[in-house]
């Protein structure tokens, strides 16, 4: 069970840009999170891993927890062994190393689970195994980002955290995405999906929650928020109440601002 | 001929030297992607270590073991004054070595006293017939020496993790920490072998002769040698400092007189050389290209 | 962002240098008190500070390279000599040890050592558009050893190593500019003279900054493919910087030696480029004021750290002791960088606009 | 779609639309062929084969676009849709292939060449700078629209100031068109990402294109902003008559506002044809769209 | 600015660095203060291994002049004002600047560019000098008070006890680059012209790497004699690395050439056998009065010649304080005036008699002795004396109308 708790994360000293927000992803579930950008999603990811320091960030008040243990005064390293392991948002490929070398360095707590590993990743991922000896950086933005994925699962985690993996795929690829994750999570791996593509994650999920400015505004089944009015303009572009029918971005009006949830 | 196969050797011997000394830079740059400006004060201090060392326990436990005592103060460097610029500007963090430089150099001079040390190596100017031609030992030595301890660094960078480890951290400390990386440790080792390898490479180019306080200067050469062979690129720094050490020792054979020139140019050969193929190659003759695209 | 909203009627008043009465109240303020200096300091005091008002100039030329273009240069020092040795050759005495050819006049000689400065600068620039990073910075740290090797080889011009040769006159129309007369002393008049020229080089600076050349030079800096792409010819504006930067280096290379009135090859050493670098990044790269700050702060340190030993107890005074303040007094020089550096990465200018900020805020924090 | 009514050639809107009075002495390569006709594509792009070791990157990809028009590429990742706008904006040379723009052929020239003949793009990635305050971006739009020299510029007087002054009421004017008042002096690096993206477009707007070019505008954005790209992008066409390419993953946004589409796959042309017509294409089904239809 | 003119209660007319209360260490603390800066090679540059001890002997000696009764009613304080150059002409103009309106005088000023920064100021302000160098130049300065053979003299009788030796026929000299340097190549030149043997000149860099040139030039152009001036590493390496690669002429240093040290160099076997050493005046365990003061008055240093040298370099402005004050004149002015007539300065033995007559002029003053040494292990400073002071023909006959190194 990982756990957040009252979470605050406070940036350079001065910008409170968690405020005091909580969520759980029971193990082996696949728990969505949505939210507009600049909301804290990425924060959130980055408290929970142990990488808010070279941001100048810090945890201000709560707690995360793994298993009822505090996560969040550990250092990535050790919460990477424990089982954590997150795919950054923007890839954040090493672009001068080769595409192999980029998944070996993703089993660097586990060393000699590579080779298998490896097998494993190749097989979910055929493009990468064709691209194995290319360096990483000239890779398009979508074989990028498969191999960021890729290279998360060498660490072989329990709870996989995803920041916006679908960002910039092509259609088919997001579904494949869609299919891994499902599949990951099948062999038992839980599954935090940041997502701004709403529709591809609330399919999956278990559960979801809604982001605002660094608190939960919304925390349902991800079922009942695909059926929330406020969900369905704002996050699915569907009309609200009856029907499936998408608004055509022609028919968007200009004078059209941001409903904010209070909280 | 035996002239000019002479000067090859002589060459080859300093140029081993060169690439001791560039291999330091090389390592830290490899995984920090800063130039320290700190090694050749490391590699001073390094030699003046042995000096008081090789009357005490032999030539042969000091140079180790001064090895040893100039990790551990590059060690100490790193931890306090490079470690909490992680993630800071190259440049900044260059600056800040240079700092570091000027500071160790005085203490080192300190320690220099007034007279010249030496670093009581066994070979002295003892020279080594092959034929006709001569060789000094002292080069010799610096050439087995340069080869073991590059196919140690070598076996070290393909074989172990820590040599990906590092070279991940080099290019994206972030996304290297959070795969588990860490990444200082990483910069340790790194400050750590570097130090230890200045320290010999110090050793080499005191042989035969004397250490005094100009002796950094030496460690100067490093730079065009790392941006020739390609500031990351281990190869590079040996080929490029067996070039430049043997283009200076041509040039101080037979051109050294260049009556436009002035005398004693081979001293600036390194960097003439560096400049002509950098012309033709941007990053140097091994160094990875910057990957950029839009 | 901003402090107060003020009402601005038009974009002239908006793109005015001093655009808040905050703003120049401070400059009048401060200008006053540079201007009344020589009233309130003694001789030594004022002959540093004209050094710094010099190195400033020639630090506001490297932060265009460097801080504004984004291309590391550890070549100032070539510049800075090449200044130099143009001026000193153009005034120097026509009958002396070393090359003269009499042209007193500071109106002639200091743009000249611009002019040539920047010339040697063009000549480099090609490299920079080949060259990224570090690589540019050893290729231009080459230059300063090539550089020292002819200074030091050419001794018809420079005197040679180890002996030198006297630096340019300070002459205008004829009457020299600084000798002690009844109205003031030598040294008031130089540190007069040199903050006049610095406050003309930073106000030209400030402008070529803030203008489409500036610009163009801040988008190299942060991106320079996307540069290329909305419209900016690199190796031009490149070119550009190069020249603007090496023509700032050479005037203040020829004014630099002009308090002395004596340099040598040796002063354009590896050193000299580090101590321009380090007084761009400790002012703050990418301002101007940064970089007029970080040259004070350079210039006064070893005098600071001079009178500071004082304050270091149990240090001997006798050279030969270890360890002594003479040790002291050139490990604070570089441990004071250090700390700076590491306590406020953003320079001197990060500095200030931590406290300003925080006055700001003050008292809420969050 | 409902196509406008045919306009000029002459675009109206934004800011000053008179080109400086001097011709562009050192920037713009000199036009050969004589003023082109408004039927005329704006863009030819002939055959184009790009390469690296190993990769096709464009693999014989011709297509044109018309004077009026918003043409959009897709295709998968990797497939070579940046790498097109790459080839346009001088930033790869193609080993072979003809791209002619606006009468001028663009292959060998600069990125700051081309820029100049009036190509405009947005990056896939943002590649604003990023310590620029969003006012200071927008003016680099408009780079090559300022001429005075480095002289005029150390004193700031006459024309340096005058030309800035103007400059700075164009921009202005973009800033209105997007929206971008209350961001105006923040360095856009701290803007949010949306914000950053709606700064590239207006940066491109600032260059006066004849042509924009759209790296994945909405990509990473949530559907609200998705909405508010939209809604730009076609008052961009509606008001300034910008033609555009348009390369996006988001199919809802591709067939909504995309006049024709160009489908590629491994750097080879797949399917070129309506909005319409490509959505039922199997091969585009296949190779791009897969199982995943609009909701 | 600057300090009025004042007259003491015995009517001494005082003007700067010159104070009734007494010196911070005084003797007696009675007296007044006359205060003397140094400005010196204390940490960086590269001639601190001599600069450090210099520095150290003067002070001893000014010491030694204070316990005997200072000067006048006055004794001399040199550790207040002592500051580091780092052998850079900047540093030394503002620390200069720094301690000027503090002292009467410079107890020493060292390098010859840092000088060259401070000389004209020096001339304007009647600031007189005892210089740690030994260029010919300084002769022409009448605010330099320097002392001994310049090395321009000395090389010249070094090549006449060269001759006298072993007859070379072709001559090369090695040398650092600036006045120190060439001054000595200067007198080697002039030397060989008149005694007809070949000259060669040939410059070097200061620095491990860097000989690499000069090996090569010694060893293409076989001369039978090179002589060095140089720092003692540079010199080892040369002599070191020329012997090893078959050269068979000799060689003889210069005066700061040589270091103790040397003799557990690896070049040690080439130094002995092949290497002399000239200097302006004998070394340290020499039986002289002065020599014996000098090592009574730094009890347990290791002996080194850069103690000597310190100490030697203090003895003309010791006779000039004394003759200002006898004169009643011990402002700037009256320092200048005090040194320009000046005949003769009690080296106590160190120099010969008639050494020290600054009145005289340039040539007429100059002093002509040198003596040669060789390496020696059994030596305090590791040599051992092969001909006490000396003057050779050459050198006497030489007319010093101009500084040496301008004839190179
Ligand atoms: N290193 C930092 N220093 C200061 N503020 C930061 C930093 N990183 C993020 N922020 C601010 O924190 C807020 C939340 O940012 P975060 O990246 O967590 O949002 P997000 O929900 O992940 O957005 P997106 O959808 O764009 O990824 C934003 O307002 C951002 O400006
Ligand atoms: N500079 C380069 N060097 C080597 N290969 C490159 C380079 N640029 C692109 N490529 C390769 O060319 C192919 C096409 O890349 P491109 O970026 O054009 O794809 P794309 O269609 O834009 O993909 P995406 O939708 O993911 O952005 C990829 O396989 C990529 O690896
Ligand atoms: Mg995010
Ligand atoms: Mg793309």
């Amino acid at each position: 069970m990982l756990q957040v708790r009252n979470l605050e994360v406070v940036y350079d000293d001065v910008m409170l840009v968690l405020r005091g927000l909580s969520i759980t992803v029971p193990p082996g579930a696949i728990v969505a999170l949505l939210g507009a950008n600049g909301a804290g999603k990425t924060t959130l990811l980055r408290a929970i891993t142990g990488l808010l320091d070279i941001h100048d960030g810090e945890v201000a008040r709560g707690e995360v927890t793994l298993d009822g243990e505090p996560l969040h005064r550990l250092r990535p390293a050790a919460i990477v062994r424990r089982g954590v392991a997150q795919v950054m948002e923007g890839r954040r490929i090493f672009g001068e190393l080769t595409v192999e070398e980029n998944l070996r360095l993703g089993g660097h707590t586990d060393p000699r689970r590579i080779p298998a590993r490896l097998d494993e990743v190749y097989a979910l991922f055929p493009v990468l195994a064709d691209r194995r000896r290319r360096t990483a950086g000239y890779l398009s933005g979508g074989e990028q980002q498969m191999l960021a994925m890729g290279r998360a699962l060498m660490a072989g985690p329990r709870y996989l955290l995803l920041d916006e993996p679908s960002l910039g795929l092509a259609p088919r690829l997001v579904e494949q995405v869609r299919e891994l994750i499902l599949r990951i999570n099948a062999a038992g791996t839980a599954v935090l999906l940041v997502e701004q593509n709403a529709t591809m994650a609330l399919s999956i999920a278990a559960h979801g929650y809604v982001l605002e400015t660094g608190r939960v505004v919304l925390d349902k089944p991800a079922a009942q928020l695909l059926a929330d009015d406020d969900v369905r303009e704002f996050y699915l572009g569907l009309h609200a109440g009856d029907g499936s029918a998408r608004r055509s971005f022609r028919d968007v009006k200009h004078y059209r601002r941001r409903k904010r949830w209070l909280s | 001929m035996t002239e000019l196969i002479e000067s090859l050797l002589r060459g080859l011997g300093t140029g081993s030297v060169y690439a001791l000394l560039a291999l330091g830079f090389v390592i830290i740059y490899k995984a920090t992607r800063v130039i320290s400006f700190a090694q050749p004060a490391f590699m001073l201090a390094g030699v003046v270590a042995v000096t008081y060392l090789t009357p005490a326990v032999g030539f042969w436990a000091a140079v180790p073991l001064a090895a040893l005592g100039t990790a551990l103060l590059a060690l100490g460097v790193e931890r306090t004054a490079v470690r909490p610029m992680v993630g800071r500007p190259a440049f900044v963090v260059a600056i800040i070595t240079l700092g570091v430089d000027v500071a160790v150099r005085v203490v080192v001079n300190a320690f220099i006293g007034l007279d010249v040390r030496h670093v009581g190596d066994p070979w002295g100017l003892r020279t080594l017939a092959l034929g006709p031609v001569e060789m000094q030992q002292r080069h010799l030595a610096a050439v087995v020496a340069a080869a073991l301890l590059v196919a140690g660094l070598f076996a070290f960078f393909r074989f172990t993790r820590t040599g990906l480890a590092m070279r991940a951290a080099a290019l994206d400390q972030e996304a290297a920490l959070a795969h588990g990386v860490s990444v200082g440790a990483v910069f340790a080792v790194s400050w750590a072998l570097a130090g230890g390898l200045a320290a010999v490479a110090g050793t080499f180019a005191a042989a035969g002769a004397s250490v005094d306080t100009a002796l950094w200067l030496i460690a100067l050469t490093a730079l065009p040698v790392i941006i020739l062979g390609g500031l990351d690129s281990l190869p590079g720094a040996v080929i490029g400092g067996l070039a430049v050490g043997v283009l200076q020792e041509l040039v101080a054979t037979y051109a050294n007189d260049v009556a436009w020139l002035g005398g004693n140019v081979s001293v600036i050969t390194p960097y003439v050389l560096m400049l002509v193929v950098l012309l033709v190659r941007p990053y140097g003759l091994f160094g990875t290209r910057e990957v950029e695209r839009v | 962002m901003r402090g107060r909203p003020l009402l601005r009627t038009s974009y002239a008043e908006e793109l005015a240098l001093l655009d808040t009465p905050a703003k120049r109240g401070w400059t009048a303020a401060l200008l006053v008190l540079a201007l009344a200096l020589p009233f309130l300091l003694t001789d030594d005091l004022l002959q540093l500070l004209a050094v710094c008002c010099v190195a400033a100039i020639g630090a506001i030329g490297l932060g265009l390279v460097t801080g504004y273009a984004g291309q590391v240069s550890l070549g100032h020092a070539f510049f800075l000599g090449i200044g130099a040795y143009t001026a000193a050759a153009l005034s120097g005495d026509p009958d002396g040890r070393v090359i003269g050819l009499g042209v007193t006049d500071i109106a002639l000689w200091l743009p000249a050592a611009g002019l040539v400065a920047a010339v040697a600068g063009v000549l480099v620039a090609p490299l920079a558009t080949r060259l990224r990073g570090l690589y540019l910075a050893i290729v231009t740290l080459g230059l300063v050893f090539i550089g020292q090797h002819i200074f030091n080889e050419w001794s018809s011009l420079t005197g040679g190593a180890g002996v030198g040769r006297p630096a340019a006159t300070l002459e205008f129309l004829g009457r020299p500019l600084a000798v002690t007369d009844e109205i003031a002393t030598r040294d008031q008049k130089l540190y007069w003279l040199m903050l006049v020229l610095l406050l003309v080089f930073a106000l030209a600076a400030r402008n070529l900054a803030r203008s489409r050349i500036g610009r163009a030079f801040t988008a190299i800096r942060d991106r320079d493919i996307a540069a290329g792409v909305i419209g900016v010819n690199l190796p031009r504006y490149k070119t550009i910087a190069f020249a603007v930067s090496s023509f700032y280096a050479g005037c203040a290379g020829a004014l630099l030696y002009t308090v002395t009135g004596f340099f040598d090859p040796g002063s354009f050493s590896l050193l000299l480029s580090v101590q321009y670098i380090a007084m761009v990044l400790i002012g703050g790269a990418g301002t101007i004021s940064g970089a007029i700050a970080g040259a004070f702060f350079i210039t006064l340190l070893p005098r600071l750290t001079r009178e500071l030993q004082a304050w270091v107890p149990f240090i001997s005074t006798q050279p030969n002791e270890v360890p002594n303040v003479f040790q002291v007094e050139t490990i604070l020089y570089g441990v004071l960088i250090i700390v700076f550096l590491i306590f406020e990465p953003r320079g001197l200018f990060g500095l200030w606009i931590r406290a300003r900020t925080y006055w700001k805020a003050w008292p809420f924090s969050y | 779609m409902t196509d406008e009514p045919t306009r000029t050639d002459e675009p109206s809107g934004t800011g000053d639309r008179t080109r400086s009075d001097e011709p562009s002495a050192t920037d713009a390569p000199v036009r050969t062929d004589t003023p082109t006709r408004a039927d005329e594509p704006i863009l030819t792009f002939d055959d184009v084969r790009l390469a690296f070791a190993g990769v096709r990157a464009i693999d014989g990809v011709s297509f044109t676009v018309g004077r009026q028009e918003l043409f959009a590429v897709i295709g998968p990742n990797g497939a070579g849709k940046t790498s097109i706008f790459n080839v346009l904006s001088g930033v790869y040379r193609p080993q072979a292939g003809r791209v002619v723009f606006d009468g001028v052929d663009l292959i060998g020239r600069r990125p700051h060449e081309i820029a100049a003949l009036g190509l405009a793009r947005t990056f896939q990635n943002v590649e604003l700078f990023a310590n620029l305050t969003v006012l200071e971006n927008l003016l680099l739009g408009r780079h090559h629209h300022i001429r005075y020299g480095p002289l005029s510029a150390l004193l700031w007087r006459g024309r340096a100031r005058r030309e800035e002054l103007a400059a700075r009421a164009a921009v202005e004017e973009i800033v209105d068109f997007l929206e971008l008042e209350q961001w105006r002096r923040m360095p856009v690096g701290l803007l949010p990402y949306g914000v950053q993206k709606r700064v590239e477009l207006g940066r491109a707007l600032a260059m006066e294109p004849k042509l924009l070019l759209l790296d994945e505008p909405v990509g990473g954005m949530n559907l609200e902003e998705t909405e508010d790209m939209a809604r730009y992008i076609l008052d961009v066409r509606e008001e300034l008559g910008i033609p555009m390419v348009l390369v996006e993953h988001d199919m809802g946004l591709v067939m909504d506002l995309a006049d024709r589409v160009l489908v590629v796959d491994f750097g080879q042309p797949v399917a070129t044809g309506t909005p319409a017509e490509i959505q039922h294409h199997p091969d585009v089904i296949r190779a791009y769209l897969g199982e995943v239809t609009r909701t | 600015r600057g300090g009025d003119t004042e007259s003491d209660a015995s009517g001494l007319k005082t003007d700067v660095g010159v104070t009734s209360e007494p010196c911070p260490e005084a003797v007696d603390k009675n007296k007044g203060c006359i205060y003397l800066g140094i400005i010196s090679d204390l940490t960086e540059g590269p001639f601190r291994a001599l600069a450090v001890p210099i520095t150290d002997a003067q002070k001893a000696f000014w010491k030694r002049v204070n316990t005997a009764g200072g000067i006048g009613d006055y004794e001399v304080d040199v550790t207040r004002y002592v500051r580091d150059n780092k052998y850079n002409p900047q540093t030394h103009n503002q620390v200069y600047q720094e301690i000027k309106p503090n002292v009467l005088a410079l107890a020493q000023s060292l390098g010859s560019p840092t000088t060259g920064a401070i000389l004209g100021d020096m001339k304007a302000n009647n600031v007189i000098a005892a210089p740690a160098a030994w260029t010919s130049g300084y002769a022409f300065e009448d605010v330099i008070i320097e002392s001994g053979a310049n090395y321009c003299v000395e090389s010249m009788n070094a090549l006449d006890y060269a001759r006298e030796a072993y007859s070379p026929k072709s001559l090369m000299a090695v040398h650092l680059a600036g006045d120190y340097g060439d001054d000595a190549a200067a007198g080697v030149k002039l030397a060989a012209q008149t005694l007809g043997m070949t000259f060669t000149d040939v410059k070097t860099d200061s620095g491990a790497d860097k000989q690499a040139g000069a090996i090569q030039a010694i060893l293409t152009g076989k001369p039978d004699l090179v002589v060095l001036t140089m720092g003692p590493a540079d010199a080892a390496t040369i002599v070191g690395q020329a012997v090893a690669r078959g050269f068979a002429g000799r060689f003889i240093g210069t005066s700061p050439t040589w270091n103790p040290a040397l003799l557990q160099s690896p070049a040690a076997p080439a130094l002995l056998a092949k290497y002399e050493q000239s200097a302006p005046w004998n070394s340290w365990s020499t039986d002289t009065p002065g020599h014996r003061a000098l090592r009574e008055a730094l009890p347990g240093v290791t002996p080194n010649d850069g103690y000597t040298a310190g100490w030697v370099w203090s003895y003309p402005m010791k006779a000039a304080l004394a003759k200002a004050v006898e004169d009643g004149d011990l402002t700037r002015a009256g320092l200048l005036k005090a040194v320009k007539s000046l005949t003769k300065v009690d080296y106590e033995g160190m120099l010969p008699d008639n050494a020290g007559n600054y009145a005289a002029g340039p040539n007429d003053g100059a002093v002509r002795v040198t003596a040669i040494y060789k390496p020696d292990p059994a030596g305090p400073t590791g040599v051992s004396r092969v001909r006490d002071l000396f003057t050779g023909p050459t050198a006497q006959a030489y007319t010093l109308d101009r500084p040496c190194y301008e004839k190179l």
